[in-house]
């Protein structure tokens, strides 16, 4: 039988993973993966219970850090394989104009409702929320904001219509359902602390070898090119 | 306008009996009409239809012109727009509210201090002081079919419908209650259905009966008729056969009565409260004979009534004499008696008769 | 202690109570009484949120409610504010994804009123509207404790419909719920324990208090 | 051992009245024992206190030495341990099982045939054949009835308790019923305790009987003793007052039954089913009086009884003479009559009874 | 469509139903009928799990069911597997969120059962259990009827506590509302929508077979 690995991975991940699970199935067709989308809050969460997951692929490098700290996993077996980016996502039909205004498109008229992720846990919100604050537009901002639970959710916010514009991962503007009904611009880099994302290998993984296989082949030419098709771009760039 | 309820309806039990129900009832003022018969022969389901709580499955029921169930036309008018007053067999008391409230249920219209008139003068009749706070699961089965009967009286609706309403009392507050019933019912004009199988029950509170077997109606009119003249041995038997004639009270003096009935004057004990009508009840066992020209002897027995023997039937150990005294009057001799005074029909004999034996029912 | 997002969340438990008590009392009766043959049809849909796992039916009702859903264009034409966000749409979507937790026990109750009381009743003059009122509403009062107190809990613990409805705003639509969730998931354990005990602590007092009261205003019933 | 369910309990209703229940059942063998009261006197509350469905609140229930309920040392014994059948005054039919269902309840510990012969037989000795596979609901008041007693009966337990089983019956069937019944639970040696407040009915029934009012136990013990000697006027009133003598039965022949009442014999029409024993009733209003010494005429009245007046008391319009016959005959006599005559105490008479007037209950 | 998940959630709710109807059963009936004074006590803890977000329900069972828990390292050393993250745990879960959704309608159908009847069947000699079981237990059909439909619709739903509890692991703990939550989050609308349908179908189909079941087996019982 096909060995399994389980992976816990970010749910900005989803388009990419169907990719790369494609492509590493080519090289290792033994393996079987088995993935697990979710809050990676809630999955490190789990995983300090022994979940069982063999490779954590985190939307934020501070999660899979701390499962080091706590002795849950092995520092030797952390990486980092990208650097998430932020946009300000419009529907097509949305009167406002992000691709002339940049980042003052979050004060136009129209931008009733604003939508980011929680900014107390979610990775993207934390970094939306510094990219307001260094920006000066928080203050602005904050009436009009609505929060979801993740960066989907986020997302899903605004592709309803029921927000206006939003601050989104680029991972996500970038996929087709996205891309097909909305227009985005990048909200500066400089504007927000880098968002790394990493993921680790939990001590109590059953498949050691072939999460370490699996990270190799992400950290690899051919899955960081997957990834950055997908909004992923490593090491900032 | 017609004032009559003319009954003319079916109803058929899926799986069950079929009830056939044929007859009137008059709507104009007071009268009470027994539906009479044994257990299961449909006096409730006739109520219930009446009420309006089954639906008619052919024919009709019209109250003074106006259709009330109609199979036909599918016609049927709600318990509420019949204007009713409705005693269950079940009672059907309302076990979240106090006996106050029961009774009070719906005098809806009725002013705060109107209805609790209303209710207190009920707790009255029904011999329930006391009771007025209590729930109907504190009651006593007799005391609950009393709440009962005052609910329905409540309203003072424009017909009455009592299903057996004084099965659970004792003989004494049963007689209380008929008698203050009728007296109610009376100066109210409140035309009244009542059901019972209780005989004594009928003739006190009837004037008309409606007799029912097995789904049917064998005989329906004048209580007096009825029981005069049972249209089939089926009917007799359900009546159980007696003399009962209607009476004009001529006087009171001392105790003793005296009815006219017909040709014949009847002394009899007086019941108290009578009036100008009266029943006059003789059972069969309580008529002696005699041969007509023998001596009266200085007995107690104050009755002494000249007539005929018309027929003359032996049923069982006993033998059953039709007396014409003016009346129809039936005697029960042992078969004995009735060999050693040689009795044939068309004799001339005297019925010999206690004043005391002589059951009034007074009946205005 | 985000005592703003206690009162929030009982607002909206209360309200939603409320609605659903006014709206499954006539469903339920209904359905309790019915003879149509496709009554069956409509219990089964009236169960149907309970299915849908509570974000998804989020989704739905977010795109339902949204300012492209002629619903959600008529409601900003009319107050001019959307409906989701706003405390209203999360009234909305709670009464619907409560539904099932009020006219289940309700409708089990009113078909168990004796019919002969309700016989009764009728025939002392009172329509049906007003029997309902008089005797099927008191004789269910089991059943309709149950819904209440099913509605309300259920209404205060809703958390994912309200996290897509609601977006989360403080003030108009972060429930306690919500704000426990935010500290779980902040990994806040210490505040998000005292919250989640607050809240139980105000649930478990409204439940005693009800529960408390039935005792008090119904005789003891037991088995000797 | 002593065999005797042997009552002395109180219970107090919140609010409500005090029960007090002092008397004894004897459990060795058939016996009936009949609680007579008006309604509301608590005989229900007694009957359920007897079947362990209410805790005495002092005093306690021994059953042969067995303590049932006993208040003081907490004791409580559950009507399953009882072995007790019970119908209760609201039947309590079970709604969701059939007539048949209903009657074979209690029957689990029989095997499925001795079951089904057993509910059959009920069927056919209640008159429901069939309604077995009716609901309760889709009966009529009176077979609910009759269910509920085949239910209670069917066990065959150890005692039994009915609480008004006949109240929704009409006359002939009770009358039948009641006859069949007392057979049974005589073959079956079965001890009953009956609420009644039909007089006929306990005393065709009865054996002994419990005289309740006002939640008091007036008077207890044999029935005969009790319509004889009623201990006070209250007990008088509740009984409502007629002759009720035991008698032996000497002979029928021809429809006419000689039964030896003391030193006096007694002509009665046969009712059918004598045995060795019966009641002989007689209503005061029945009985005439003469001057003894007059000659006799040829009327058909068969019982000519020396005696003499041993009281004489006015009653509203009526006289009462109570007559010593050699065993008390109590006469009900129009005011008028009594003067007619001279009446006076400890005068000679002649009391005259119709054969056909005289009320045999058999009793064996 | 993920028929594995289906799959697993059907059994999920199933079995959750049948082992929340057993312990249910005596816990109701307790609750209906007892005299003890502090029975509002009980009532209002059972009404608990309603109160808690579930995502924060789901928290606070993986910490009392993880291993480092006395109960989770208990059954790690019995089973060898840790209880999160596994079907049994998922289970133990579920029990627990609907626990309120089983005992309150069948706590108000027990209580609604006539007094009478009750006694009758004493006095035929049958004890208290075997009563419960030929009278309270068929008398109550509405109210049991209620309490299966609510835990299996609303176990079916459940999504937060198994979420968190169950770990969403393909073919063990992911059922379907967490299989339909991921493709909404993946947005892949057009497969979640129909596995919403699915899930849907389903439930209406066991609801409305359910309900049509109870229909015939009644007698019609109507308001004229
Ligand atoms: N719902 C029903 N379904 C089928 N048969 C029924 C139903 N209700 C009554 N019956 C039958 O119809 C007949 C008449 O019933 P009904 O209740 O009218 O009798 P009743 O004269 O009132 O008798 P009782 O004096 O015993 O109350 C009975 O044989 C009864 O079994
Ligand atoms: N649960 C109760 N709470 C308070 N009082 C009660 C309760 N049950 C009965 N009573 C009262 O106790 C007295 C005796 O009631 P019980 O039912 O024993 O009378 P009964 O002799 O059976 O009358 P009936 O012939 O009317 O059935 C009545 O006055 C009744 O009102
Ligand atoms: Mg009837
Ligand atoms: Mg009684």
């Amino acid at each position: 039988p096909p060995r399994r690995l389980a992976i816990a991975a970010a749910a900005d991940l989803q388009f990419a993973l169907v990719d790369l699970k494609a492509a590493f199935a080519k090289t290792h067709p033994e393996t079987e993966l088995a993935l697990t989308f979710g809050s990676s809050g809630n999955f490190y969460t789990q995983l300090t219970q022994k979940a069982p997951f063999d490779l954590f692929l985190s939307a934020d490098l501070s999660y899979p850090k701390k499962l080091v700290e706590a002795g849950l996993a092995d520092g030797a077996s952390l990486f980092t394989y990208s650097r998430g980016h932020l946009v300000l996502w419009v529907p097509k039909t949305s009167p406002i104009p992000v691709e002339t205004l940049g980042m003052k498109a979050l004060l136009h008229p129209a931008a009733r409702k604003v939508a980011m992720a929680n900014p107390r846990y979610a990775p993207y919100g934390k970094a939306a929320e510094a990219a307001l604050l260094k920006l000066g537009l928080l203050e602005a901002v904050q009436p009009h904001l609505v929060l979801g639970d993740n960066i989907a959710q986020t997302a899903q916010f605004v592709q309803s219509g029921a927000a206006d514009i939003g601050i989104l991962a680029l991972s996500l503007a970038m996929a087709p359902v996205m891309q097909a009904s909305g227009r985005y611009v990048e909200v500066p880099l400089d504007a927000y602390p880098p968002l790394e994302q990493g993921g680790v290998i939990p001590n109590h993984s059953q498949n050691r070898a072939d999460a370490l296989a699996f990270r190799a082949f992400l950290l690899s030419p051919e899955g960081l090119a997957i990834l950055r098709r997908y909004g992923f771009q490593a090491g900032g760039a | 306008m017609d004032a009559h309820l003319i009954c003319d309806a079916e109803r058929r039990y899926p799986g069950g009996a079929t009830i056939e129900a044929r007859f009137e009832v008059p709507l104009d003022g007071f009268s009470v009409t027994v539906l009479f018969g044994p257990s299961g022969s449909g006096k409730t389901t006739v109520l219930r239809l009446l009420a309006g709580l089954e639906r008619v499955d052919q024919g009709r029921i019209r109250a003074g012109g106006e259709a009330w169930s109609d199979a036909a036309q599918n016609i049927h008018l709600g318990p509420q727009a019949r204007n009713l007053g409705f005693l269950s067999q079940d009672y059907d008391l309302f076990p979240h509210l106090s006996v106050y409230a029961n009774l009070g249920y719906g005098l809806r219209d009725l002013e705060a201090s109107a209805r609790q008139a209303r209710t207190e003068e009920l707790l009255e009749l029904l011999d329930l002081r006391g009771l007025g706070e209590r729930r109907p699961a504190e009651l006593s089965g007799g005391q609950r079919q009393r709440v009962a009967l005052g609910r329905a009286l409540a309203r003072r609706p424009r017909l009455l419908l009592l299903d057996e309403p004084f099965t659970a009392l004792d003989r004494p507050a049963q007689l209380r209650l008929r008698r203050e019933l009728r007296e109610l019912l009376r100066g109210l004009a409140l035309p009244t259905v009542l059901v019972t199988h209780d005989r004594d029950e009928a003739l006190h509170l009837g004037d008309r009966i409606v007799v029912l077997d097995q789904g049917r109606v064998c005989q329906s009119g004048d209580i007096q008729r009825a029981f005069d003249r049972p249209t089939d041995p089926a009917v007799a038997r359900i009546l159980g056969v007696e003399t009962v004639v209607r009476g004009r009270v001529e006087g009171v003096a001392e105790g003793l009565a005296t009815v006219a009935v017909g040709p014949a004057r009847i002394f009899a004990a007086d019941p108290g409260g009578l009036g100008q009508q009266a029943f006059v009840c003789i059972r069969g066992e309580d008529v002696a004979v005699e041969r007509q020209g023998v001596a009266p002897s200085g007995s107690t027995a104050r009755n002494r009534l000249p007539g005929t023997i018309t027929t003359l039937h032996a049923e069982g150990a006993l033998v059953r004499l039709s007396l014409d005294c003016g009346f129809p009057l039936e005697c029960l001799v042992t078969r004995q008696a009735c060999q050693d005074l040689g009795l044939v029909e068309g004799d001339a004999v005297t019925a010999i008769l206690k004043a005391a034996a002589v059951h009034l029912i007074p009946h205005d | 202690m985000d005592w703003q997002a206690v009162r929030l969340s009982v607002q909206l438990a209360s309200l939603t109570t409320l609605v659903l008590l006014g709206l499954a009392l006539p469903l339920a009766y209904w359905l309790a009484f019915t003879q149509r043959r496709w009554k069956f049809l409509v219990e089964a849909v009236v169960a149907m949120p309970l299915v849908l796992p509570p974000t998804v039916l989020g989704f739905y009702l977010l795109m339902a409610l949204g300012p492209r859903s002629p619903l959600g264009w008529l409601w900003e034409r009319a107050f001019g504010h959307t409906l989701p966000f706003s405390f209203e749409g999360l009234l909305l979507a709670s009464v619907l994804y409560s539904l099932p937790f009020m006219v289940q026990p309700l409708a089990s109750a009113f078909a168990g009123v004796e019919r002969g009381l309700i016989e009764a009743s009728w025939c002392l003059g009172e329509s049906r509207f007003r029997t309902f009122v008089r005797v099927i509403v008191p004789l269910s009062w089991g059943g309709i404790l149950t819904g209440l107190v099913l509605s309300f809990a259920h209404t205060l613990g809703e958390f994912g419909v309200v996290l897509m409805v609601g977006g989360n705003l403080p003030g108009r639509t972060r429930t306690v719920s919500i704000a426990i969730y935010d500290q779980v998931q902040a990994m806040d354990y210490g505040p998000a324990a005292r919250t989640a005990a607050l809240l139980l602590g105000v649930s478990f007092l409204v439940l005693t208090l009800t529960y408390a009261l039935r005792r008090s205003q119904r005789k003891p019933w037991t088995l000797i």
